[in-house]
């Protein structure tokens, strides 16, 4: 796997050059260029065969299933790219040492651009389309880690933000276009879709996947309309620029199409869009170029009119123009390197890049200044250059595919393009370096460092030796990387810097002429462009957009999310109501079943009666707080009453201890809140609450009716006739929940557990005024502790000891158990607090329940655990029948010891609440301060 | 003795509490129960810490008889009072004088003039020397204060205090 | 003779628990209504107990001893709010 | 019987041991009390593992507790889906631990208890296989979770806890009533004896048991915060201690683990009236949550705020997979499902380490001074952001990749695309945002502020290193997703399993 | 006969019962509804609890005596009741149709 | 009989929540507390109505009703008991945190967005 090598050695890299950075500034640049030189080296040996008419594909699986494999492809395209990414990258590496300045974090800087190195290098050399997109937008995350490289600037900030935003809607939409793509292919490695290349043109997906395809390369290349990021994203450092939209990231998206060209082009939907794109973009870029006054801000514009250009090419589906494409790709990376570092230079060194103050710099460095107009010929195509080269196959193409359509408008439209394209390099030179002198500079500008300049100088010299003698320089890499972009044998071109006097040509010196015209007008063009098109700037719809987008984000939810529990409430209910009653719209199910019920009689009719009233008393005095506790109470009976009369004894005990348990609860807390709740809702919140509890209500009522109506089969059965030989118990509830079922038991104790440690923790230093008086003002009664209360409930506890314990052990054959009896316990130690004080009571007894807790739960489990020591499931239970002198037989099952668990968390949890909740005004922070 | 077994009374009543509640005399029951009795003073001692001691179990025996007959006496002029209708009731006030001191014997008294005759016995004074008594239907107060003192008090007063004041 | 003394008792009862609850409603002071309260859960022990003779089965009688232990400690605490507020101190 | 064969209670009976102990240790020294509940944290991850192979060939492990016969007693049974369920909660509470052990265990009582049983209560519900224990393990770990969410108080928190406590009180009688009803139409409570029963009903029982199936729905989404019963998510959260925050990542998990066990069982293909019974809701709702707590992303104002919301907006994706329902959505349900986990307990935690190091500003989305170790924070934010966002090349992308790649098969495909592509770019929006507001320096720093300690960082960087291996050992994690996706889908063999000895 | 034994108590159970909560529904102040329950009502069960224990004991072997726990346990705990019910009406100043004593001024012994 | 259980059921769910959905803490509670009569009346009843036949084995017995609700009621009972005594806790604090009993801790009505 050595391309997987190749590709992750940047990002090891990236992770050395930080290391490296703690150890001095040129460490991590030297580290950095060192890293893309080991990266070169890797892909030296394998460079030989695309030459040689071979294309390797390495591959090693990740998600097979998937059809995401690591996978990866080494042909003449990628083998270009790679050269393109990693030569500029050696050369930006230089560059940008002697461009930071002291406050520039080195190690930062050469991390983030290796990072972005092995992803850009991952976009080239992946056969795979999904890990392709993987890169792909690794380097959206890492462009924006160095775009906002200086981050104290805002509009680092914001450009970085806008790259990001723009080329991830990009992104997304390209996963999606992949996957369609998948899709129909069968599988994402580009072969499979070179293959399947009339099949995927032919689908009825073609369309969907080719929108969403182009809306990744359009955005990653900046093509109208998603142009905009680009020149905000001029905020980075200029090597960054440099290196973003001369060599990669940009040509992402052209990369991405000259790679797909063969499985997506040639259809007429593709020609439309990619070429009309392209076109739009060349012209608009064109244009908005030559009035710009920022030097990066020229440079970025002209970016994005050539790659308006490159995307025209391969729009326009002719192997010629693919063939021009891949080569106007080459020397747009070279002279648009240059041409930033260049301008990287003016800015360094003359602390500005506004042309209206860069005047005259010729004069203080004619060297650069040399280096630029070479540059910047390239740019405008002048003969004997490289950018020449490939836009008179532009021309010729175009005016091919005029002849074709028998329109020249096309022809018109490219000259114009290359009529600004030499207006705005005109300016380029002309409005820096010569012009006048220099307005108000912030420092001298003098030629820069030796070592900055040479990879100017290596870029310029290519791109004179390319122009000059192509066939001898670049013709073999562009054969074999046009090759690899058709995916077919080439066809006929010829590369020379002469094509004798055609119509491209005329048409070169039309631009020529035409640009030079338009550089002498340009002022009162640029008043006319300021005074209209100028004014547009598209960071104002997007910003708009993206604060349209918080803005409508933060109405919705505050909308919905108000912070209020009613409304949480509400929307529970109304989901339940909505949830339960939906099935019962299909129509086909009665409400009732043919069951025959029990009848009435006078006592169930009274007590329902009074439980009716009750509630409604309840609801109706809820804010009489102590009326409505005393209302509840009834209820509460009254349900222990129902209990009791179907056949469920240790129901109504339970229901009955727990019932008092709460009263008591409630009144405790009740001290502390207000005895008459406030009016806090008007008559149509209570109205509205009203109508929805009824239909709750109703629903409850319908759903018991239609269960109770209908006959069931259950597995009782099984409960009723193992409870005494498999359980050893005659009270089968009881067996059920500490045998059967008695994992649930656990459960459930567990959660009284944790309600007293909850307790516990909530109350820690938590204080809470104590009222004076009742809610009519009167204070309270002096007497705390009345005696005859306090007399007789000191007789009744060892009474009600006895009685837990009775309920306790009969548990397992006859109504009670643990949970009751520890009820009992807790009441009737309860009991003594209320009549005789917690004072006086912690003087009796320990104060700390926990380890009631603790012991209770300890017993339990181990209970269930003793079972593993004779090879049973955990909570087996065993019992058996002892018999002993006097006494006579007895049973002694396990589950009884753990019912006593259940005991001891029952007393320890519900003492530890009720004390606790007790003494809470004792723990006021101003008795702990008298203390 | 003391130490083993503190409370005797108490282990008595609750050895009887308990074949009460198992509702059977068995000989397992009476050990469980004797076992249990023992055991459960030894928790609720601290809460009771003084002994009750019955100096007169003859007056002991007189006064629930008295008690018995009074409740049962007294629910059934209750219940006439109130067939014949609240018009003709005369409730009251009365304030009884205490000669009782313990704590015990006053909530005794208490408790027994509430299960009795028309009278619920409704505050004690701080000092506990006074006992505030509603009746339901009373011409003459000092009469039922007389009666209340010599009915119920002064027996309490033999079986709880004599001897201790 | 219990076959028609039984369903007399219940409506008592039944009767009971129903003016018991009309004064828990009509109050009109919070003593009136604890004690209303309080002698529901008398009445309720009245009715297990028939309950218990009527269908023959000593399995109420918990429930019956268990709501004059529990009815008294709710009064109690319902009672003490009334005076001191604060009903464990 | 041996060891081995416990194996399925271990995992549930371990920690509720660790918070008996730690309960009867609550007067030990502190570092005794630490100890214990890493020790017992930590033996959560080799039984975890130990399920995981037990589980990988297909197996359900069926633990008759009290050696009763289902669907009399009850049953544990671990397959594939426990045994992930199970190993991603135990990852996940110890770096939460390890985070407290910064000293948020001191801020209240009971910490190391309550986080013990909490783990009780999850692992329980995850291995039951009867579906009253089920409710019964979800107030455990209800329960549980009050009082952590209490945990140290604050107006904030205890505002939020109080709406949490009382939503979910709703939430638990809804299950009850839910619960009831299928009882009352089926007379079982066995997931699998219940599956089996509801296949069988009649159509006059139809309506009735579609009913009590919803109802069940409704409290499982309430617990997955779906659309419209989210609102107690963001509150809770955002304003609980970060342990807490991180450790609830799991707990959205558990309403959506119900809705896959309870619905895989009772309404699959062959469910008689219950077949296809959540396909109007479940994909609809799941959109929705999505959206909006992207939404919710976006209008947040602190970063814990976000994470919430983050939390919102995975329960959604999670869910929208599960709704889709094929082998292939539920296998990228699974495999995101530990992602979306250990990212936002990461987000929790690193919110927090920023929080504390920017003084009074916190963790609000307003731009201030330099943050100490700002490379350091900046570079996890920046990882964890990528992960919650779903962008290459880490383990969120992979898994939004397959839950697209699955419902490519679906009627729904453009809805579903749509949303998630949509709600993609806007996290990366949102998060870009909250990323260059808080790193990205606008004045210099007035003072020293508290540098995030290594301690407090670790736990962050073991999250992600999860993270990372998951995005590394996709393939085979994937392949494991689609073996438990293909188990689900076909409950023939859970049943089996489970009433073998009954039928 | 012991049929006719049990009928009675049975029905003078309920009737105190039904008299007691007469009482507290009839009567026109606290303090006089206070006595109807108290009383009547304890007896009525009372009444309703010996009809039990007849019952039971004839019915199986044995005697069933637990009824006179509730006996016990009502005997003991309903004049506490009524006494801090009293006592809290009191201290409320409910509505009396007899005069109310003073406010007890009393000082408790011990107290400074 | 089995109408009457199922609407004292409804009113007691209608009562509750009325009350769940009121403004304060205290009656909150006392709405979850009347929801938790009705659900555990609703599960008991889900065994069906039979009188004088509780699942206490016995050779007297004429037969028993279904024990398994019971069981469930009683884990139920005990759930709701813990989770409601956590709930009042809570509403203190709530109240000490907020210096009001207002759920969303605030004063009024108007108070609210
Ligand atoms: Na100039
Ligand atoms: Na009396």
């Amino acid at each position: 796997m050595t391309l997987l090598l190749a590709v992750l050695i940047p990002f090891a890299g990236a992770a050395l050059v930080a290391l490296a950075s703690r150890r001095g500034r040129s460490l991590s640049a030297w580290t950095a260029a060192g890293v893309t030189l080991a990266a070169l080296a890797s892909l030296a040996p394998l460079a030989a065969l695309p030459f040689a008419g071979e294309t390797l594909i390495q591959q090693m699986d990740w998600m097979p299933a998937l059809g995401l494999n690591l996978a990866f492809r080494l042909d003449g395209l990628a083998l270009l790219f790679a050269g393109l990414i990693l030569g500029i990258g050696l050369l930006i590496v230089l560059y940008a040492r002697y461009y930071l300045s002291a406050h520039d974090s080195m190690g930062r800087f050469y991390a983030c651009l290796m990072l972005f190195m092995g992803s850009m290098l991952g976009i080239v050399l992946s056969e795979n389309l999904i890990q392709l997109l993987i890169f792909w937008e690794l380097t959206s995350l890492s462009s924006f880690l160095l775009i906002s490289y200086w981050q104290h600037r805002a509009e680092a900030r914001r450009g970085a933000r806008m790259a990001l935003a723009v080329t991830g809607l990009g992104g997304f939409a390209m996963l999606g276009g992949f996957l369609l793509l998948g899709h129909i292919v069968g599988s994402y490695e580009l072969s499979d879709v070179f293959a399947s290349a009339g099949h995927i043109r032919a689908h009825p997906l073609y369309v969907p996947t080719l929108l969403l395809i182009l809306a990744g390369v359009f955005t990653k290349s900046a093509q109208f309309p998603f142009h905009f990021w680009l020149p905000h994203a001029m905020a980075a450092p200029t090597p960054v620029s440099a290196y973003l939209h001369s060599a990669t990231m940009v040509k992402a998206g052209v990369f991405l199409l000259a790679r797909l060209w063969p499985a997506l082009s040639g259809t007429p939907a593709w020609f439309w869009l990619v070429s009309g794109a392209g076109l739009a973009t060349l012209l608009l870029g064109a244009y908005v170029a030559l009035f710009k006054h920022d030097l990066k801000g020229l440079l970025a514009y002209s970016t994005i009119s050539h790659l308006g250009l490159i995307t025209l090419l391969f729009g326009l589906s002719t192997p010629l123009a693919a063939v021009a494409g891949v080569f106007h790709i080459i020397n747009h990376a070279t002279f648009k390197a240059s041409l930033f570092m260049a301008a990287g230079i003016i800015d360094h060194e003359a602390g500005t890049r506004d042309m209206r103050r860069l005047n005259g710099l010729w004069q203080y460095m004619p060297h650069t200044a040399t280096l630029a107009m070479v540059a910047a010929a390239a740019m405008a195509g002048v003969p004997l250059l490289n950018g020449f080269l490939s836009k008179e196959m532009f021309f010729a193409e175009a005016v091919h595919i005029a002849e074709g359509h028998g329109s020249w408008l096309l022809p018109v439209l490219v000259t114009a393009a290359g009529a600004f394209a030499v207006a705005y390099s005109i300016r380029f030179i002309h409005d820096v370096f010569f012009n006048g002198a220099p307005v108000d500079l912030p420092k001298t500008p003098h030629e820069p460092p030796r070592w900055m300049k040479l990879p100017v100088e290596i870029l310029v010299v290519l791109c004179l030796v390319v122009g000059i003698a192509p066939a001898l320089t670049v013709a073999p890499l562009l054969a074999v990387a046009a090759e690899a972009t058709l995916q077919a044998p080439l066809p006929d071109y010829h590369l020379a810097p002469w094509h004798g006097f055609n119509a491209a040509f005329v048409m070169s010196l039309v631009a020529l002429a035409l640009g030079a015209a338009i550089y002498v007008l340009r002022r009162p063009l640029v008043a006319w462009h300021e005074a209209g098109v100028g004014r547009l700037d598209a960071r104002v719809p997007y910003d708009a957009l993206v604060n349209g987008l918080v803005a409508t984000a933060q109405r919705v939810i505050r909308g919905f999310d108000t912070g209020s529990l009613q409304r949480q409430v509400f929307l529970s209910v109304l989901a339940a109501l909505a949830l339960g009653v939906a099935p019962w719209f299909a129509g086909e199910s009665p409400l009732s079943g043919g069951r025959a019920g029990l009848p009435l009689d006078a006592v169930s009719l009274s007590a329902a009666a009074a439980l009716i009233a009750a509630t409604g008393a309840t609801v109706w005095w809820h804010r009489q707080r102590f009326t409505a506790l005393v209302t509840l109470g009834v209820v509460g009976l009254v349900v222990s009453l129902a209990f009791v009369k179907f056949s469920a004894p240790d129901l109504a005990l339970t229901q009955l201890s727990v019932e008092i348990v709460t009263i008591v609860l409630l009144l405790l807390a009740l001290y502390f809140l207000p005895q008459h709740g406030a009016a806090e809702t008007s008559r149509a919140r209570a109205g509205r609450d009203a109508v929805i509890a009824l239909v709750a209500g109703a629903g409850t009522a319908a759903l018991a009716w239609a269960v109770l109506s209908r006959p069931y089969d259950t597995i009782a059965g099984y409960y009723l006739d193992n409870s005494k030989p498999g359980g050893g118990g005659t009270n089968v509830v009881n067996v059920i929940l500490v045998d059967f079922r008695g994992y649930d038991t656990l459960g459930e104790i567990t959660v009284l557990a944790l309600a007293g440690l909850g307790i516990v923790a909530l109350l820690q230093n938590l204080s809470l005024a104590a009222p004076r008086g009742d809610a009519a003002g009167r204070p309270w009664d002096a007497d705390a502790h009345p005696v005859i209360m306090a007399t007789l409930t000191r007789l009744l506890l060892p009474l009600a000891l006895m009685v837990a314990v009775f309920i306790l052990l009969r548990g397992h054959n006859q109504p009670g158990g643990g949970f009751i009896a520890g009820l009992i316990t807790a009441v009737a130690l309860i009991v003594q607090y209320l009549a005789n004080g917690a004072a006086w009571t912690h003087q009796r007894m320990a104060s700390d329940s926990q380890p009631l807790i603790a012991w209770g739960l300890g017993i339990a489990t181990f209970t269930g655990l003793a079972s593993w020591a004779f090879d049973h499931p955990f909570l087996t239970s065993t019992f058996g029948y002892v018999t002993w002198p006097v006494v006579g037989k007895f049973e002694l099952a396990s589950a009884m010891a753990f019912d006593l668990g259940v005991f001891l968390v029952v007393v320890g949890a519900t003492l530890m609440i009720l004390t606790r909740l007790g003494s809470l005004h004792h723990a006021g922070p101003a008795r702990k301060a008298a203390r | 003795m003391r130490r083993w077994l503190p409370h005797p009374l108490l282990t008595a009543a609750l050895t009887l509490l308990w074949l009460l509640l198992v509702n059977a005399l068995s000989a397992g029951a009476l050990v469980l129960g004797a076992l249990l009795g023992w055991l459960i003073p030894f928790a609720t001692s601290r809460f009771w810490p003084e002994r009750i001691r019955i100096r007169h179990p003859g007056v002991l025996a007189r006064f629930l008889g008295v008690f018995a007959v009074d409740i049962v006496r007294g629910s059934f002029h209750v219940a006439w009072l109130i067939l014949k209708g609240p018009a003709r009731l005369r409730p009251t006030f009365v304030e009884v004088p205490l000669a009782l001191t313990t704590d015990l014997a006053i909530s005794l008294l208490a408790n027994t003039i509430s299960l009795t005759p028309g009278t619920v016995s409704a505050r004690l004074s701080a000092d506990k020397r006074t006992l505030v008594v509603h009746t339901l239907d009373t011409s003459d107060a000092a009469a039922l204060v007389a009666e209340i003192k010599q009915r119920y008090e002064a027996p309490l007063k033999q079986i709880f205090e004599e001897g201790d004041a | 003779m219990l076959d028609t003394v039984i369903p007399i008792a219940y409506t008592l009862v039944a009767l009971a628990f129903l003016m018991s609850f009309w004064r828990l409603i009509a109050g009109p002071d919070a003593p009136d209504r604890i004690l209303a309260l309080d002698t529901l859960y008398v009445n309720t022990i009245a009715f297990l107990v028939l309950l218990g003779i009527h269908l023959g089965s000593a399995i109420y009688f918990e429930a019956a001893l268990l709501i004059a232990m529990m009815g008294f400690v709710g009064t109690v605490a319902l009672a003490k709010y009334l005076l001191r507020g604060d009903i464990i101190e | 019987m041996n060891v081995p064969d416990h194996l399925p209670i271990l995992p549930v009976v371990l920690p509720l041991l660790a918070g008996i102990a730690l309960l009867a240790l609550r007067r030990a020294p502190l570092a005794m009390q630490r100890g214990a509940a890493v020790a017992a944290t930590l033996a959560l991850l080799p039984l975890a593992l130990a399920l995981v192979q037990a589980t990988a060939d297909g197996a359900h492990l069926v633990y008759k507790l009290g050696n009763w016969d289902a669907p009399y007693g009850i049953v544990l049974v671990a397959d594939r889906l426990a045994a992930w369920m199970l190993l991603t909660t135990a990852l996940l509470a110890l770096f939460a631990l390890l985070y407290a052990l910064t000293g948020i265990d001191r801020e209240g009582r009971h910490f190391h208890i309550l986080f013990q049983l909490q783990l009780f209560g999850l692992n329980g519900a995850f291995l039951t296989g009867d579906l009253f224990n089920l409710f019964v393990f979800f107030e455990i770990l209800l329960l549980a979770s009050y009082g952590l969410l209490l945990h140290g108080g604050g107006r904030q928190r205890v505002k939020a806890g109080l709406h949490y406590v009382v939503i979910n009180l709703v939430g638990s009688t809804l299950f009850l009533f839910a619960v009831g009803t299928l009882y009352g139409v089926t007379g079982t409570l066995n997931m699998a004896d219940l599956a089996v029963k509801l296949a069988a009903t009649p159509p006059e029982n139809a309506a009735l048991v579609q009913s009590a199936a919803l109802l069940l729905f409704g409290v499982f989404a309430l617990k997955a915060a779906l659309v419209p019963l989210t609102l107690w998510l963001p509150a809770a959260y955002s304003h609980t201690s970060a342990p807490v925050a991180a450790l609830f990542a799991i707990m959205t998990k558990v309403g959506a683990y119900s809705i896959l066990r309870v619905y895989s069982l009772v309404a699959g293909e062959a469910a008689g009236p219950l077949a296809h019974l959540l396909d109007a809701w479940l994909v609809p709702a799941a959109l929705a949550t999505l959206a909006l707590g992207m939404l919710g992303v976006v209008a947040s104002g602190s970063l814990r705020q976000q994470a919430a919301w983050l939390v919102v907006a995975s329960a959604g994706t999670l869910l929208i997979a599960f709704g889709l329902g094929s082998p292939a959505a539920l296998a990228a349900g699974l495999y995101y499902l530990p992602h979306s986990t250990f990212a936002a307990a990461a987000l929790f935690l690193l919110a927090d380490n920023i929080a504390r190091a920017r003084g009074e500003l916190a963790d609000r989305l307003e731009s201030g001074p330099a943050l100490p170790r700002a490379r350091l924070v900046g570079g996890l934010f920046f990882v964890v952001a990528i992960a919650l966002a779903g962008l290459p090349p880490l383990s969120g992308f992979l898994g939004k990749f397959m839950l697209l790649q699955a419902a490519l098969d679906s009627t729904r495909m453009p809805w579903v695309w749509s949303v998630v592509l949509v709600t993609g770019l806007v996290g990366v929006i949102a998060l870009a945002r909250s990323g260059s507001l808080l790193f990205y320096r606008t004045h210099t720093p007035h003072g020293e502020p508290a540098a995030p300690t290594n301690a407090a960082l670790a736990p962050v960087v073991g999250l992600l290193a999860l993270v990372a291996g998951l995005t590394v050992a996709a393939g085979p994690l994937s392949e494991f997703t689609a073996a438990t996706a293909a188990q689900l889908t076909a409950p023939q063999h859970y049943l089996d399993a489970v009433l073998g000895g009954a039928r | 006969m012991t049929e006719i034994l049990l009928s009675l108590f049975i029905l003078s159970g309920a009737i105190f019962t039904f008299v007691g909560s007469l009482g507290l529904a009839r009567l026109r102040d606290f303090y006089t509804r206070l006595h109807g329950p108290t009383k009547a009502t304890t007896l009525g069960v009372g009444s309703l609890l010996i009809a039990s224990a007849v019952h039971f004991s004839l019915r199986d072997e044995g005697v069933s005596l637990h009824e006179v726990l509730v006996t016990l346990f009502l005997f003991m705990t309903a004049p506490v009741s009524a006494h801090l019910l009293a006592k809290a009406a009191l201290h409320l100043k409910v509505k009396s149709l007899a005069p109310t004593p003073a406010d007890d001024r009393s000082t408790p012994p011990g107290a400074a | 009989m089995e109408a009457l259980i199922a609407l004292v059921i409804g009113v007691l769910t209608a009562g509750g929540v009325f009350l769940a959905l009121r403004g304060q803490t205290f009656p909150v509670v006392l709405g979850l507390t009347l929801m938790s009569y009705a659900v555990n009346l609703f599960l008991f009843v889900m065994g069906r109505l039979a009188i004088g036949v509780p699942p206490i084995i016995s050779d007297a017995a004429a037969g028993y009703t279904d024990p398994l609700p019971q069981a469930l009621v009683l884990t139920a009972i005990v759930i709701s008991f813990g989770m409601t005594a956590f709930v009042i806790v809570l509403a203190l604090k709530a109240r000490a945190e907020f210096g009001n009993d207002h759920v969303d801790g605030l004063e009024r009505e108007a108070d609210r967005r």
